[in-house]
This record gives C-alpha cells, structure tokens and sequence, in this order.
C-alpha cells in the first residue's frame, strides 16, 4: 500500500462518538491527518490523545462516526487489514517480554517473510539511527533501561517502514542529546521519504521542532489544529496560548 | 526446538514399535492356563522371540477375542470349548472339521499338546483294585457305592442325569462341594466323585479315572490357537509341544503348581528341560518380578506418554480454539469436567465394550482423565493475559493465528506446562488400574499382588509408579529449562 | 469479603452438623441384618427422630467399633455373638452379666426382639410327624436316617461333633451346601439338616426345628445396643420393639424378602403397621433411591467440600510458606505428586488400619488427592509473576507478608482459583470411590448398582455426581465474579 | 524516621561496584544525596540513573562498596528497613492492576493503620495537588490514561509523606500546564517542609527550575555533581555544556 500523495488527508475521523462507562470523551470529534506531513497532538493529560491514536489504529471502536483511511471508509473489522501499514509505538512501551529487543523489532518483518538479509539490514539502520548498540539489541526487556526500551519500542513501530506512523510519548524517556539526533534523523527521513505522522508529545519545543501541524486537544475537542508557525504566533485559545508561552 | 521435541518423543515411543513384533502369549485365568503360557512363552523364547507374557486374561471370549483381534499371538484352548462355547456347534465334531470352522474365523488350530481335559468319574485306587472297577460301565454292578456329584456337576445339561442314563447307572448321588469331594473319598464318606481329567489332585489322593467306554464325555484336547497368517516359524516351534503332555504328565505339572508351591516358571521349565525341548538357563529365578520390572515400565510410560501426548494434542488446540468464545470455553470446560467425575474403574469397564481390552481403551480413559487440567489451565492463562500484551499484538497488526502464535502462547506456556504436568502425575496414578483390562504396567504387579496379598509385589508396582513420578517432573524441569526463557520460568522447574 | 466466604463456608456445612444430631442406624451386611436396620429405622422416625441409615456395614467387628465410636447410634446384634465374638467370653454367660461387660466398653444392651437365631437341626414335618420326632434327642433312636450337614457346620469347632458327642447321636453325615440341604430335604435325598432358626426356607419347605431339649446350642438372642450415653429418648423408643419378633415371626419377614422380593422398607413398614407400632405412612415406595438421593447428595458435598477446604487450607499456605526455596518447593511438589501415584482404591483402603471406616479417611484420601492442582497452580502462579510487580512491592517497603497479601496472593488468584476449580473436579469424581468405605456419598448408589448389575442405580450416583460438577463450575463463577476484580477475571468464569 | 538535617548527606554512596553479566556499570562510585534539598540526575538513557536509585532503595545490592542512610552504613537486608522513609515512583509506573488508583495510594498508609479519616485527607490534600479528581481515583489503573497512572505513582509514593523521596522520571507524561502546577508545589513544600528528594528527569529545564543540585551521569560515573548555577554557568566537561546549551 502507498498512501495516495495527493490526498489531502490520509485519515480522516467524521463524527467520531465515543464514552467510556457513560463518561463521554469524544462528541462528534472531526480530525484529519494531513498525508505526508508530521502532526503533533498536544494537551491536557487525559484529554483523550491516546484514544484518538487507539481509534486510528482500530484497537477501540467508535461508538459513532466514520473513520476514513486513504480515502475509504473502513468499519471497525476492516481496520486490521491497515495495521501493518500504520505503526504504532504505544505509550506503555510493551515490548513482548519472552522475545529479546532485537526478536520484538524484527517480529513483523519475518511474518511478512523478508529475506534474513534485508531484516539484519533494517534492524541495523534502525538501531543505529536510534542509538542502540549490539548489546541491548541482544537484551530481554526486563533488562533495558526505560530509554532503550521506548527506543526498541519504536524500532519496532517502524520495522515495516510503515507509510503512517502513530507515536505514543514515544520520546519521553530518552534523554535529550539523542533525541537531538532522532529529532535530525526524521527530519531529513521526512525530506527525502515522507510519511505520515501523528506524534502525541508534552515536549512543545518537540511540537515546534518536528512537526508541520499542531492539534491542540482539550477535554475530548480539538481546540486548534493549524500550521506550527500559525499556532504559536495566533493561539487560538487562552490555553493554547499558556501552552505556548510557557514552553517556546 | 521443534526437531528436538519430536526426536524425544520418537525416542520414548520406540519401545512401543519393537514390542509390536514381539509374540504376545496369553492364557485364560486359571492354573492350569497360566502353566500352559508360560510353558509355551518359554519355549518360544527359547527358540528366538520376543515374547511378550499376557496372561491371565479373563474369561474364554476374551482371550479369543484377544486372540482374532491380534492383541495376542497365541493361546491354548480346548477343542470341546472351541467347538461350544466359541464357534456355537451342535454336537462335537472331528479336529478336522473343526479346523475348517476355525479357519473362516482366521484361527488355526495346532497339533494337541496330547491330554484330553474332560469330565471324568473318579475312584479310590484301593476301592477300585477290591471291587475290580476301571470303567464306568462297570459302576452298573455296585448300586451300592456312595457317589459324592460336584453341585455343578450335577446342574450342567451334559452333566450327571444324561450321563446316568447313557450308562444306565443306580446311583440316587449326593451333591458335594468338589474342594471336599477328595477328602471325603479319603475319609471314605463317598467312593466315587467327578473330577477333571488333569486336575493335580487325582495322582495325590490316589485315585483311578474311570474310563469313558461309551465315549460320553465330549473331547477337551488342549490345542494352541493363532491366526491363519501366523508367522511359520512360530508355528514351527510350537509344534515341538505336540503330545508331549499326557493327561498323567498334566496332573503332576498342575500338583507341583498347586501342592508343591512352585512358580509356573519353574515348573514350565523343569518341564521344557526333562522333555529335552529346551536346554536349562542358567539364569535365576525366572518368576522374579525384577524380571518383569523393566516391561512394566516400560509399558506404563507408553501409555501415561501416548495419552499425554493426546490430551495436549487435543485439549491445547481445542482450548485455544474456544477460548475467545464464552459459552464453547464453558461447554469445553464442562465436558472435560464431566469425564473426570466418571469413576476410572467404571470409566475402564465402560471401555471395554467398545474398544476390547488392551492398551487402546486404556490409554483412551488416561486421555480423558487428563484433558481437565490441560484444559482448564490453557483456558485460564489464555485468558488472564496482561491486557497491555494483547493490545500491542492486536494493534501491530497480527493476524488472530500469529498473535496467538508468537504473542499469547509463548506467554501462557509456563501456565500450560503447569497443567501438563499435573496431568501426567495424575495419568502415572491412574495409569495403575490399566491392567485391569490388560494394558498391563506397574499396575500389573499391584492388581496382582492384592489378589494374592503379596505386598512386596505390590511394592513392585507403587515404588516404580513413585520413582517415575518424580522422573517426570525432572524431565519436565529439563524440558522447560529447554523451551521457556529463565526470567519467564516457573523457576522451581 | 472474607465474611461473606466464611457465611458461605459455614452455610454449606451446616447439613454436616445437623446430620451429626441425627439417629444414625446401622446394621451388619446381610438380609436379617438389613430388615432389622430397616425396622428400628422406621420405629424411630416414626417416634419423631431424624434417623441416617447406614446400613449394611461389613463384618461383625466394624459395625461394633462403629458403634461404639459413635458413628452409628444403634444397631441389633445376637447375644451369641457378643459373647464369643467381640468380648471373648469363654462360656454364654446370661444377659446380665453380658450387660456388665458391654458397660465396661460403653455399650448398653436393649431388651431382646424375641427371637433366637442360633444353630439348630430341620427335618421335614412330615417324616418328623411320621416318626415323631420333635426332639434332637429323639434322633437317638433313629439311626437310619440321612444327614446332610452343611460345610461350616461341619467344621465348626461348636458344630457338629460335639453336638453329636453331646447327644450320642449315631449318624455318619454328608457335606451339603447348604443352599442346596433344603431342596434335597424336599427331593427326600436327605432327612435332616442344620439350618438357622430364622431362616425363611423353613416355613417354605415346611421343615420342623427340633429342639435342642439339652440346650447344646448357645443363645442368639436378638438386641438392640447403643452406647451408655445414649438419649433416654432413643433407648424408650426401642425398647417398644421388645418380644414383638419371635422365630416364627423372623422366619416369615425373613421370607417375605427372600422368596416374595418384598423390600426391607415394605416389609419392615408391614411389620410395624400389623404389630401397631406404628401407624400406616401413605408415602410411596420407601425403598426408592429418589428418597435417599438428597442425603447421597449432602453427603458427597460434604466429604468433597471438606476435603476442598484442608487443601486449599494446607496446598495454599504451603505453597506460599516455600515458593522462594526452590528446594523445599521441588520436594512439596514430589510428594504430592507422588500422593497422585497411589491408586484411589489402594489408598483408600490404606486409611482403614489409620482412621477405621466412614467419611474420616474419605476425606483425608480426598484431601490428599486434591492437592497436587492447587500446590502446583498456587507455585507456578506465584514463581510467573510480573517482575516489575514485585519490584514495585519490595520497592514501596512491604514486609515480606504484606508484599504476599496485598499483591501476590490478589494478583495469582486466577490461577489459585484454576487450580482449585480442578482440584473440586476430579474430587468429586474421585469420591464416588469413597462409598467403598462407607463414607457414603453419590458412590453408594454407583457401588450398590454395580454389584446389583442395576444400570439405573448406577445413573442415581453418576447423573448427581456430573450434575454437581456443573453445580461447581458456576458456583466458582459466581465466587470468582465476587472476588476477582472483572478485568483480572479468568473471564469465562 | 526523621533525617537528620545537620547531616551534610542523607544517603552516602561509597566506592560503589555492580555488573551486569559481567558488563560493568558501575565501578567506585560515590555519590552523597544532600539532605533536604532537590537534586537532579540528568544522563544519557542507559547510563545507570535507574539502576542508582534501585541501589539506595536496596533493590539491588551492590557487588561491592557501602551505602550509609542517614549517616548509618546499612547491608541490604537492612535497607528494606529504611525503605518505608524512602518514598520511590519508579519509571515504568507498577501501580498494582487489582487495586483502584485510590487504593494503590492508600496501601501504605493502611498498612501502617492510620486512622480512615488522616488516610482521606492525605488522600484528598496530594490528589488535588496533582490533578487528580475523585473519578480517576476510583478507576483501575488500566483504566487510566498514561499521565493519571503517572500522578497516581506519584501519590503513592508521597502517600506517607517520606523524608526521602526518589523520582525516577515522575513527570515525563505529564502535560506542561499540569507539570508546572507540580512544580510549584514542590518548590512551596520544600520552603515549608523541606525533603531529600532524588529526581531523575531528562528535561533539564526540570532540572533547573526545581532542583538545588545537579547530578550528571554519563556511563555509570558522575561527570559533574554541583549546585544548579554552578552546573550552568562552569559545565564541567563537553557532554554538560552540550545539555546545558540544547535545552537551556
Ligand atoms: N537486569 C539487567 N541485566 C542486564 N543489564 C541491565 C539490567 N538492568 C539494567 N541493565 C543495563 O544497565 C544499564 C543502566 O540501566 P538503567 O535502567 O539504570 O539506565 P537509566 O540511566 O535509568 O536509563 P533511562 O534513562 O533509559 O531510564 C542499561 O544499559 C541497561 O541496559
Ligand atoms: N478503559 C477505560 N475505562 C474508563 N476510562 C478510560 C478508559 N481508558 C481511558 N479512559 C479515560 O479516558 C480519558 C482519556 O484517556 P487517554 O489515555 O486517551 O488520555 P491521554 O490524552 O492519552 O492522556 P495522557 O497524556 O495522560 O497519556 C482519561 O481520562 C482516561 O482516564
Ligand atoms: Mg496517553
Ligand atoms: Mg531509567
């Protein structure tokens, strides 16, 4: 699958509808994930950001609304068959416990039977880019540290090279000089292959740094969603503008 | 990892295979049964194969049904049984005519052995000399002798009544308890009882059988049976047996079994040794249950091993199949709940007639019994999962199959092997009561040993079935150390 | 929570407790034995007591002991008997100076039923009225006559010879089975027997009883006993039944089961509605096992909860007490797997020696049985736990003991509870076995329908049995629902 | 247990040694927490800040060297003794799933049979202070979104107001606003009733605003150990200027 280029949004959320145990989170929620660009979700925690990215990736159905993927309405059942084309680095990390890093990075590629060559090849590239060394590839879990697991944790998300990319926090627990260097890496990443992302972060500084759009979400709403440069110079809201004041 | 497994597997099944060309020897269920196998399982032994004992096995439809369903390779039966109980004829017909009969049922019929086990009216040796009586004919002139009948004697159709009147005897007899009928004649409280033909006790109490002049008493020659496609060499050794036994060799064999208290072994191969039919071993005691021991084992490991294997080849997928299903999860649940509340004994007995006796049905009910906690294990880890593992699975994009496959089983296998090994203890518990429809292991020794209260063989049985108790745990530690990484493991193995 | 556990605990037991208050009556294990089991039972329900049958209890000396530790309340036994048999008196000394020996063992001897079941000699009324002969020492002078002496009596060392010796009687006897004696008394084979007082045939066959007119025999009187403490109310009660039996009588019930296949409840209702004892019940058949079925099944929840209960209450702690010694977690699991190893049969017949007869040694066989499902869940439970839990718990400053209640225990609950779920299975499956041993239970109907070839006794021990493991399976639902918070729920429940 | 407030030192470090399957980590280590004030340990991921606060808290013993709480040297089975003055919100969270968050907070002071009514107003008193509402307290933690869970840690590891607190990450998913909120109070509590508080962040602004020290670690060492203005002004070496500059 290639994301269509010239699509305006590569997922689109019409009307979406969702409570948990008769709280009402979402009312009506329209969001739509610009093709190609990087998107970063601000706000509030537990204002929803997870959820959305869960309603993205299929794992929690909407009560209502429509959830459209490249153009087509998918239901609920149907959005198994995208997941391989969107990863999804979850905010808890959850890396596979009996699997060691290197086996959790490379689990999807060798269900899609890529040769031996190409999987060593990618994990590789991968690991590099993010830091990790031989050493901690061969390590279980239970034996990283937070950092290097969040890392493993999106090595895996990007295994495939996905053409969407669902990012849960996942920087927040690697320290700041490399995240300066993954910060270089998916901005040249994204001039030469762009993909789609939506990165959920409570960095603004990240925000302003990566992202081409910025939604700010507060309770459940998206109370701006616009270009970097149009949210921090134009807050939309009295909250957008703490957020921006305090952080930039 | 895989490779590993089946060649263990493989390895512990071998057994299994190279007994399957054995010959198996069985007998009927008393004395004189016994005596007749193990003097044919020694010969044959003696002669190059590979015998395998079942003997004792019951009553004569089992053992010919044994026989025609290949559990076992050969037996000795007795034509006149042959002709009425098994093949149902009418009056007692030729050797000949009755090898053609057997043969349309796949059995063919040896040369006899050379006694005849008949009905017989037997007399004090000093009564008899006094009175000059040696066939039954002759009783018509001492109306006066006081018979002492058999209480089944008397009640059996081809008994006391027709037989008085072929002979045209005028005796008003007495029913006796046959186990005094002896002692009476001792005492001379009777002068004439019935007896069997071979029975040991005739040459002890020195009495005379009387001879059947009229040819009364139907034939009971003692053949061994096998199949028509029985192996030639098989038959070959067996026919060395032919009339080596006559009815005065029969009694002294059974009265050493019975008055001098020996082994059957010994007995069997005195026996074989004083008819130059096989050269004396100079092995100990033959009967020794040492001997037997490693069968035994051996035989209950492939049936505690081969209804594991079944349970977790059925019970594990069929768990991970209903499992995300409520109500199959309950009725797979309830099922394998409802087997185990059959008692094994009747459980065993409701086996039999639906898959004979034998390893079969054995190895069935030990399947059944062990399904609950495989089951119920594998259910319970499938579905108490850390949540958090199933939505990554889920939300990477596996397929139902590999999420099960590569995500949620690995993480349940210390749980699953958890329920396998309680199972197999349980099975290697249960597996005791197979011999009592001839699956034979150490509850062999056990079943026997209570019958004839012998506690040192039921030691036999017990103390290996503990040993391999504590053998299988090991094994299992061995076998998860193998497969589960350490920091997954139920560490205690 | 605990309390409503314990509210539940306590509420499933109490049947146990009120059972405990009930008249229990017991009886030896033969017809005569049955009916007068069957007899005191309706006397005293009709007298208002709340009265357990355990009838049928084996030999002479385990209905004793039963007695007299309280397990039954009261059961008849034959002076006779009691003399010789359990307190070895040499000579029949009387009734008074029995009951201060029985004081001396706690046991209190009742007013005899009127009857005399001893030893005596038969002879067809006819030739008796022909020759009149009315007395043994009559026979005297009738030496011509055939004797047909059963086997026992024979042998006995207070049978024939000196009863011979004693009236100089001058017969020379045949040994009889003495089911046979009658029929050949009829057939005219032989004049005279020896029978027991009671026996139903004699009616039948009209046969006289001769009497022992120099009082050879010893008395067989016929009492009830109870112990020295028994209710007054209780000892009240029977002694209504006092000189309400006498031979004649006890021949006719006796006969009334035997040859009119009336059932002991039939009878002994008939009996006690003539003799106005009580008053005509216009319940249905008595004999119906509809009408035991509660009890069989109390008592299979009671001996199959209690031995939950140990377990759990031993396997759980235990478990907990060694899981982080691998060495003394390897051992508990050996032994009790090697527990597992011990046929059910063997090793309920292990306990009698131990702890005698009844739901005792059931319970403990069951208890041990039960054991290997929860030690091995709560192990492997607690040894898989989530390593950051752990880390977390010991972080935070929990003792060793909080770290186990307040999280381990809650977090290896499912599995706890698989284990258990298992356990409370195969328990009920396994106590059927427990009838054998007079525990009574769902095995009795199973054992009486099996040894009776009665498929449909046999289906009102196994429907019950596999309905109560369906019971069981939701009743751990609905426990589970209680105590496992939904989203750590082993969700099928 | 109070801490000693003359002691320069709450917790001593000395020549501390421990290896990973023979990889070393740490080797003469020795680090003094100053008592009563905040400091910070900044680091790159995997260069043993976690692993630090797992040995004073004794979860994991040294291979060799001496740990002193409060001026007395303790072996490890004497620590579990200290660890209940010893408040630790460890990274990956661990709150316990069958308990709600309200009694995951409360467990220990339950276990130490405070009175239900001292137990309701701490409970009330930090939940307000970290934005939690009665709601998200009667959730299970599965329940709650990544940050809730993170503030739940918190409480409970604040819950018996411990003279020693060790915060491993304890903010990183927390949104701005709600982290600035924390700060304050933090900094208000330290004025009133000052604590020994260990934090381990990667955001050195963090660092800088709520802490007195800084402490950074680079590969099982402590490169530089001093207060916050020394740390900015005069970085002791590359690695320190290079995170003073990026985020500063
Ligand atoms: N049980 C273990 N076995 C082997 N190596 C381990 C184990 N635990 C930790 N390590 C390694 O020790 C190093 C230090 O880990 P630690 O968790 O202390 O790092 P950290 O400084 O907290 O990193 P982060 O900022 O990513 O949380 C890491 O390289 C980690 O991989
Ligand atoms: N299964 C659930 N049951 C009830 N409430 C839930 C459930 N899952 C999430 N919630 C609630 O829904 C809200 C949104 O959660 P979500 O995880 O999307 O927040 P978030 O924006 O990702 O927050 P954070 O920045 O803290 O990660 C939270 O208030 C959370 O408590
Ligand atoms: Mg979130
Ligand atoms: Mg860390």
């Amino acid at each position: 699958m290639q994301v269509d280029s010239t699509l305006k949004a590569a997922v689109e959320l019409r009307n979406i509808s969702l409570s948990f145990d008769n709280q009402p989170l979402f009312k009506n929620l329209y969001f739509e994930l610009p093709t190609e660009k990087i998107t970063a979700i601000v706000g509030v925690s537990g204002c929803g950001k997870s959820t959305l990215l869960k309603l993205i990736n299929g794992l929690v159905p909407p009560d209502d609304g429509e959830i459209h993927i490249c153009g087509q309405q998918v239901s609920h059942s149907d959005q198994a068959d995208w997941r391989r084309y969107m990863g999804y680095a979850v905010q808890q990390i959850g890396l596979f416990p009996h699997l060691n890093a290197a086996d959790n990075v490379i689990l999807l590629a060798q269900l899609e039977q890529w040769s031996s060559l190409s999987i060593q090849e990618r994990l590789d590239y991968l690991a590099d880019k993010m830091g990790l060394d031989q050493a901690i590839l061969s390590r279980f879990p239970h034996e990283l540290s937070g950092g290097q697991a969040q890392r493993v944790g999106l090595c895996r998300a990007m295994m495939l090279k996905p053409p969407i990319l669902l990012l849960d926090e996942a920087f927040s627990a690697v320290d700041p000089i490399t995240r300066m260097d993954i910060y270089q890496y998916f901005l040249r990443l994204q001039e030469t292959e762009p993909r789609t992302v939506l990165l959920i972060t409570h960095d603004m500084r990240e925000a302003v740094k990566l992202s081409d759009y910025i939604a700010v979400m507060q309770q459940g709403e998206i109370v701006q969603f616009a270009p970097v440069e149009q949210v921090v110079s134009q807050p939309a809201t009295d909250y957008v503008a703490r957020l921006v004041k305090e952080h930039i | 990892m895989n490779r590993w497994l089946i060649v263990f597997i493989v390895g512990l099944l071998l057994p299994l295979q190279s007994l399957a060309k054995t010959v198996v020897v069985g007998s009927k269920a008393f004395n004189e049964g016994y005596l007749l196998g193990e003097i044919i399982a020694q010969k044959l032994t003696h002669d190059g194969f590979d015998v395998e004992r079942k003997l004792g096995l019951g009553k004569t439809i089992i053992t010919y049904e044994a026989l025609k369903q290949g559990e076992i390779d050969v037996y000795v039966e007795y034509t006149g049984t042959l002709a009425q109980a098994i093949l149902k004829l009418e009056n007692t017909p030729s050797l000949n005519a009755l090898q053609q009969h057997a043969k349309q049922e796949g059995i063919k019929i040896l040369p006899r052995l050379g006694f005849n086990n008949t009905y017989a009216l037997v007399i004090s040796e000093q009564m008899a000399k006094k009175n000059n009586i040696s066939k039954i004919s002759d009783l018509v002139n001492y109306p006066d002798l006081n018979l002492g009948i058999s209480h089944e004697f008397l009640k059996r159709k081809d008994g006391w009544q027709p037989l008085a009147a072929a002979y045209g005897l005028p005796y008003q007899p007495v029913g006796i308890e046959h186990s005094l009928a002896y002692q009476a004649i001792a005492n001379k409280q009777i002068a004439i009882t019935d007896a069997y033909t071979t029975d040991g006790d005739i040459a002890r109490y020195h009495l005379r059988i009387l001879k059947d002049d009229k040819n009364f008493f139907p034939r009971y020659d003692a053949v061994p049976l096998v199949r028509t496609d029985a192996d030639p060499a098989l038959i070959k050794s067996l026919q060395d047996l032919a009339n080596h036994i006559d009815e005065a060799k029969m009694q002294q064999l059974n009265s050493q079994v019975v008055n001098d208290d020996q082994s059957f072994a010994e007995v069997a191969e005195q026996f074989l040794t004083d008819e130059a039919l096989i050269q004396k071993s100079n092995t100990q005691d033959l009967n020794s249950p040492w001997q037997s021991l490693p069968r035994y084992i051996i035989e209950h490991l492939q049936l505690t091993i081969l209804a594991l294997i079944c349970s977790c080849v059925v019970g594990i997928p069929l768990s991970i199949a209903v499992y995300r299903r409520p109500q199959a999860s309950r009725m797979l649940v309830y099922c394998t709940g409802l087997l185990q509340t059959i008692p094994s004994i009747a459980l065993l007995a409701l086996m039999i007639p639906l898959l004979g006796i034998g390893w079969v049905p054995a190895v069935v009910a030990l399947f059944l019994y062990s399904l609950l906690p495989i089951v119920r294990n594998t259910l319970t880890a499938l579905l108490t999962l850390d949540p958090v593992m199933q939505q990554v699975a889920v939300g990477m994009g596996l397929t139902p199959r590999e999420q099960l496959r590569h995500v949620y089983i690995p993480l349940a296998v210390p749980m699953i092997f958890s329920g396998i090994r309680t199972a197999a203890i349980i099975n290697i518990g249960t597996a005791t009561l197979a011999a009592f429809i001839g699956a034979g292991g150490l509850g062999e020794p056990i079943v026997m040993g209570l019958s004839l209260n012998d506690t040192t063989l039921v030691l036999f049985g017990a103390i290996p079935a503990a040993l391999l108790a504590i053998l299988t745990e090991w094994l299992f530690e061995g076998v998860e150390r193998r497969f589960i990484p350490a920091h997954l493991r139920n560490t205690l193995g």
